[in-house]
């Protein structure tokens, strides 16, 4: 990311006095819009976002064999394609590394939060369970996909619908049955440490001067749900402590923007 | 209990075609130039049920360089379809078909831009499908032809395009994917430059009669012409220039 | 191609008084010849050579599972090999853009011609069918591929044999139960643009010289069942009605030496 | 029939875990400096029933070239299992897991070496895991960290870490794979320069309240420090010098 | 049911084997060179239903570059079977048995031609299977012995070979599928320089005892000298030259 | 290997006088030591050191689908990973053709012996089979490879349980139902000719002197079971001869040694 060099240093003066190049505060995130359902193929979509950056969800729920060693237990998986149309950078073939990692961290979230009963995902026993595909592209980074990605693959998960199957477990085209329960909102918070300043949700050019980075995902009760520290910087005690509670201290009205444009958007 | 292919209808009574449209009419199109920030250039367009964002990166760096071409710029179109797109979820790796619509596809846009310009360099063209219902190759040339455009690269025109086909025992314009599965369905997926009616792709699948075939080439030329103007149209909307004037 | 830089100029040289290098007329195609069945582990198998280009194809005819959408119906498979041994550009490695598109078009020249009736490729519904698979190796490339990988899966389906299946729906070794019925014979062919003039079946110098490729396959009613435009050149209107038409016209010289070289050959 | 996870006990009456450890135990570790005669640096950890070995080639040119960072060293971390080292035979093509692994425990060590005295090269570090029951990164770790000063590679401190986390209801220190089964298990890896506290590690999933994430910090932050000196006895062991004076 | 494999008999009260061969009797071999134009080299044998064709090209830039030997010509070797060449279909990939022959077969050879005259460069030979009953890797070393003379690259010698073996207790020369399939088969490849009986390509699976070992590479030997000849008389039919003046 | 470019002119020149740099006579091997099932994961383990190359096989003894042509046969396979730690020009990624050349040799080594009886290996046929999955890592690579990975693949298997399985096929976790039985013990014996002097058991630094490397694997009844020839030199049909006997020869010093070594670390 040498692109950014003049940048990154202009962005590391102004930190000098606790100051962002984009004005905002130092645990501030950007604005966040949510388009939902506009894909009719999938069971759910969400299209989100977070300042100028962009992320797209997708969600299928689709009958599968259960893992032999949990036969009453659906899953899920969590595919981030760092599609090439979003950044310079990204190059087309197989998952990056960055991507995997990136991929991981969001499954892990919504995973770990146990918003997602997965027993309940079970269809018969040993034999067919529902697996819960979210495939997310980028389509324009402008910096922290972590947090773009997490809350878009939640936004679309809230909004999908369950396939109808037929006696033989085959999905019944365009007929549904019900809805996806989620009984858990987890929100990943990224902060970024640049120098020895830590900014919430960095921006692309924040980013490109980071040292180290640090993601952290809270449920309503104000758990803490995962966890990912991340690039060669280290962190003090008392910085994570801090990210943490600064974390808390934010989910409130972060989910409560969230679920006012949700409920804005969606009739269930 | 599945219906046999053979007594599905695919006219009424009225000559209206399943959805409601008339034989020849084509599905709605929007379009918008400019939706990616970081790309060169970038589209959206919407085509009925199918959605395409497409993203121009170049003239670049050829890597590796033993693919550079001396005396040109080299298109490297790269189709993908999500995962969620279709109806059954679909393997992220890249297909055979979208391997062969990525060629098929970059070798049409090859023809509109003045590649001699940029020797040795790579136009990176990325489309991906997001919501599919038959047409995707064709809706996806579209925004790219836009985004090349976008990326303000020098054209002897946009390309332009359409699926015609036939379902039912008729020809019809733009199927849909529920007209695509008909018993006895042909798919003329076609893209021109509409000034000079320069054919830049053509792919035909299913049984037609030589007559059929050349009434299909004549109802592409006429859309491929309409659908020139919707993608004119965005293009000013972003730039509010004439595109037409030096036609 | 870059080596076939002086020739292709003589060929646009002739070409300017609609004169081809080879003395053939612009729309005549060059002799085939064909060898049948002398592959004994193939199902059926064809070497056709089309003036210097040779290739040869073998199928093999296996039980399979039926895919789920179409539980009554066999399935066909075309995979062509573009075999490094048969031209210096062809390199080893897994199937290049070039070699998909050559092996789709084929596929679909036999496929939309409706000449393999799937249902009659079941073998019990929902639980095993036939896949025919057509596998196509390129042995020397004197250019159009296309024409002669399409004749020469022909030839091998005509002549190729059912296995039989013991009760448990394995394969008997060398036992038949009868041959594949092929009820059409769609023939492929493909011209070359090159300048302004069209010429059919190219060679590999005219190849080299070419700007634009359309191929079109024929059947015996006169239909058109698969069109394939290829490169970065285009072609006018007029041009494409001018050779579908030339096709149809040439389809029924082209089907009886066709015939003649396999009734020569073949004791069915 | 197998035991409902519920009912699983993983304190006893004294409170004693499952293994007979205490709630802060760890199990024990060896720690052994210069095992593989080829490597520029290697070490063999074994923690409990986990067993690792690493491996240091460089500061050595990178390639492909292209990949060469023009101001500093890059460490590439290979975290690999055996197929044999797991309950169920694993796939011997690395899996995401693994990859994920590599790259968070290769950004930490990055951190330790002082990687610009070696501008334009590589420092490739491969750990195999033989035998593994839960914290398999965190001895991977040692061990890398081990075989880096072995290769004589300029070093800030060791990389020392822990897995701290919870099970049947409380805290503990390095859980075993019958802990991390627990339905209330969180597992909290991470790794620090002991000397000064840095954290250069620090993944966590499960459910935690904020006061048990302070707590699992400090009881991490007081393991590193001791097992720290378990690896600077390895050294010395070795090379029979003080490693501690410098600090 | 299927026979019991110990019921079979594989010589009859004649001597004679299950396809009419005596003891030591080689199927027909029919060699041609010269059959691939755009080739530097090439040839076809087919030996019993065997069948092979082999290309050489080069010597020819060596790509990826850093692969180039800089004192030799590097001799790469690819053997492939085609999908319909064996009773089941193969899958078209290279699998692990044709990526060892392939590097035995071509080791074999680079001892035959003089790679030091072309530093730096690559000779590939490209051998397909088109159809196939036990003996393919000897068949397709034989092609690609003579098109390696065809390309006109300087040779110490032809390599000749012959797989011999045992089957139903007793030596046999160049066995079918049937004869590999006993239970007490042995299969043993063997290749050789025949004008001095250089031994460059020996396998060996099954159970031999040394002196039936001492007396296969007896027959090998006797067996390589002959099929030279007719792989001599193939290049004479091509060239009219005589290629044994030089021996 | 041109690193011992300078080390290989001094092998020549002590081989001139019948003399190995290491003081070896021309046909001994180095010492071998071994450690049993130190891994518990594994179903039998064994780490050898041959001189200073050391290899860890593991043992993993699976229930699987039987071949439909061998429904009543378990199968083994072999799989040895030239790990990148063990020697710097050793890369990571998909198995080499070295990789694959060296696991099938060792897999022939055994399966040719019919030392393991595929027949008993038979759980219930058609429906279930043992495959024996054999893992070999090499940790220090100083040379030959081959007669390190298959005595130690021979010293694990000798120590192997086979798991315990319920009434569904399912491995029941860490119990045993008896171990593996192995009728014969196939040693493998490694030469090298460099210039025209042969020695066995070459180390690193012969090997990349050698010109030509000959394999042959011996049972106690002093048969030979499986034979590879490597490398781009040649051998005289005395050679081959001359190596076999010597083989021959020195089985029973080998096997006694190894067998010692495995009755005082094994209980069974």
């Amino acid at each position: 990311m040498q692109e950014y060099k003049y940048e990154s240093e202009l962005v590391k003066q102004e930190l000098f006095n606790d100051k962002r190049l984009s004005k905002r505060k130092m645990f501030d995130s950007r604005d966040i819009s949510i388009e939902l359902n506009t894909l009719q193929n999938a069971n759910g979509s969400a299209i989100l976002t977070l300042g100028k950056t962009k992320v797209v969800a997708g969600i299928k729920i689709m009958p599968e064999t259960p893992y032999p060693d949990t036969p009453d237990e659906g899953s899920i998986s969590v595919g981030i394609e760092l599609s090439p149309m979003s950044d310079p950078n990204f190059g087309s073939g197989p998952p990056s590394e960055d991507s995997i990692e990136l991929s991981r961290v969001v499954d892990r979230s919504i995973r770990e939060s146990k918003g997602l009963d997965f027993k309940k995902l079970c269809i018969k026993e040993g034999e067919k369970i529902w697996c819960v595909y979210i495939d997310i592209y980028i389509i324009n980074n402008d910096g922290n996909l972590f947090d773009a990605c997490e809350l878009c693959a939640l936004a679309a998960l809230k909004c999908a619908k369950i396939p109808k199957l037929d006696d033989e477990f085959k999905v019944v085209k365009e007929e549904y049955d019900g809805h996806l329960e989620l009984l858990k909102n987890p929100i990943l918070f990224t902060f970024a440490k640049i120098g020895d300043k830590i900014v919430l949700d960095p921006d692309l050019i924040e980013e490109c001067a980071s040292d180290a980075r640090f993601s952290v995902a809270i449920t309503e009760d104000k758990n803490l749900v995962a966890i990912q520290k991340g690039l060669h910087g280290a962190f003090k005690i008392d910085e994570v402590k801090n990210m943490a509670s600064t974390a808390i201290k934010n989910y409130d009205d972060v989910f409560l923007k969230f679920n006012k444009i949700l409920k804005s958007k969606s009739a269930h | 209990m599945s219906k046999k292919k053979d007594e599905v209808v695919y006219f009424d009574e009225k000559g209206k075609r399943f959805d409601g449209r008339s034989q020849f009419e084509i599905r709605p199109i929007t379009l918008k130039v400019g939706v990616i920030e970081r790309s060169d250039g970038s589209a959206y367009v919407e085509w009925g049920q199918n959605k395409a964002i497409a993203a121009v990166y170049g003239p670049r760096e050829m890597l590796p360089k033993h693919l550079a071409d001396a005396n040109k710029a080299t298109i490297r179109y790269y189709y993908r379809m999500a995962p969620f797109s279709v109806p059954d979820r679909k393997n992220p790796k890249p297909g055979r078909r979208e391997i062969e619509i990525s060629k098929v596809s970059g070798e049409a846009l090859s023809h509109s831009v003045d590649l001699e310009q940029y020797p040795n360099t790579a136009i990176d063209i990325f489309v991906t499908i997001f919501d599919s219902n038959a047409g995707t190759r064709i809706t996806a040339l579209l925004a790219a032809s836009l985004a090349l455009a976008d990326a303000g690269l020098p054209m002897k025109d946009l390309v332009s395009g359409i699926a015609v086909g036939k379902a039912g025992g008729k020809l019809i314009a733009d199927m849909n994917k529920h007209e695509e599965d008909a018993s006895d369905a042909v798919d003329l997926p076609i893209a021109m430059l509409p000034n000079n009616n320069d054919i830049v792709l053509l792919q035909m699948d299913g049984v037609l009669t030589e007559k059929e075939f050349y009434e299909c080439l004549d109802i592409a030329k006429k859309n491929c012409q309409e659908i020139r103007e919707l993608q004119v149209s965005a293009l000013k909307e972003k730039y509010s220039v004439d595109f037409n004037s030096g036609d």
